[in-house]
């Protein structure tokens, strides 16, 4: 079981991919720690953790860095958004 | 109720006629639309021409339509309201499109404009869409705006 | 700005889509349609038929036009406004038809909802219209009712 | 010279007419004047005295029942409105 991993906008071309299925190493447990994880692989991963006011959802449902993240979840990171 | 993200554009006054047609309980339809601004002055067009040329929206398939449905249901608990209809483009639109609809139908009309522009609020900071605009010296990510999170911000305070 | 008192229906999306027409400044259109309620519970239709099953509009020709443009200039100068328009429906209407459109345009949808909004509440409490219901006990003529004066009365306070 | 007067609504039909035209007598020089003295003619004009919030327009404009009338005036007499 991996975690699916989205990237959108600003974020989506900063890294140059949109998605990405990662086995979650053991130790990472939230999506805080996820950002962590991939933000380590430098550039241009280092924007995961450059970005103002990152956004993240897990299960498409939005939540703050410190939520669960287990395999199989969907996880997606990006900016503040700017609909409307 | 009833959301939908596309790339065409709407028909406002055929939106605005469903949520009443068929019935005579509805008093009062308040509705919205946004639409792509040239944005002269804000940005780098300093000689004066268009500095918007065109913006591309971008969404997140599922979550965003989810998103939506979950801001109208907190507008159904906190107004009484008869009918919702949102409509969100996404994709590459020009200064002067349509971009989003929200109406709401109603037997009261406070009950309809408060609903109305809270779904515009909420849309604006928590629905997963993101703007990005061509000007004469390039692409770029609209930021997003403190105004929105305090217009947002508003109604949580019972307003 | 636009007004209009008139016998006629009108077709709210080709009026929203006016106030854009031609200019890419606009990125707001807040709107408005009141309807005809057939008003069920409220009245004398106990027996559950429609209580309400005409209703006529009764208006004060010169006045009532000159009413609307001053509560439309009023919003002019509270508000940074591109384009407005206000119709009302005057005669005999039935359940479910339109009686009145306000549709306001301005570059962020803020200034757009509180100024059509205004314009509804003052409208309703500083326009000369009166509306006369044929419900099946006979004619009478609507009260006017405290909630809208108190709805006007928001605006005097500075919110 | 005389004064235009206009009734509408529930209080023209109460009166069973919607207009009148007035030469102003001595003594009237405000819209609450005037309207005391159509009053006093007795029924149906007594529903003049009578219409709660009765509003007064003097040359079209909304003004209270002291305001001044004078002669060539337009003056509209009706119940509080309720369009919209």
């Amino acid at each position: 079981m991996t975690v699916k991993i989205l990237f959108f906008a600003g974020l989506r071309e900063a890294l140059g991919t949109g998605t990405e299925a990662l086995a979650l190493p053991d130790g990472v447990a939230t999506a805080g720690g996820l950002r962590d994880l991939l933000a380590a692989r430098g550039d241009p991963w280092s924007a995961l953790a450059t970005t103002r006011n990152l956004r993240v959802a897990v299960n498409q449902q939005m939540v703050g860095l410190d939520a669960a993240v287990k395999s199989g979840d969907e996880v997606a990171f990006f900016p503040p958004v700017t609909g409307g | 109720m009833s959301v939908s993200v596309q790339q065409a554009d709407f028909d406002a006054g055929a939106e605005i006629a469903a949520l009443s047609a068929g019935r005579d309980d509805v008093g009062a339809v308040a509705s919205f639309v946004g639409l792509v601004r040239a944005d002269k002055a804000a940005r780098v067009g300093a000689d004066g021409t268009a500095a918007v040329q065109a913006m591309t929206l971008e969404h997140y398939p599922g979550m965003t339509e989810n998103a939506l449905q979950e801001i109208v249901t907190q507008a159904e608990a906190r107004w009484e309201l008869l009918a919702v209809r949102v409509i969100h483009r996404v994709g590459r639109l020009l200064p002067g499109d349509r971009i989003v609809f929200v109406a709401v139908a109603s037997s009261h009309r406070g009950d309809a404009f408060a609903a109305c522009e809270f779904i515009m609020d909420y849309l604006k900071t928590r629905a997963p869409f993101w703007k990005k605009e061509e000007t004469p010296a390039g692409g770029r990510w609209v930021d997003a705006r403190e105004s929105d999170d305090h217009a947002a911000g508003r109604w949580d305070a019972g307003k």
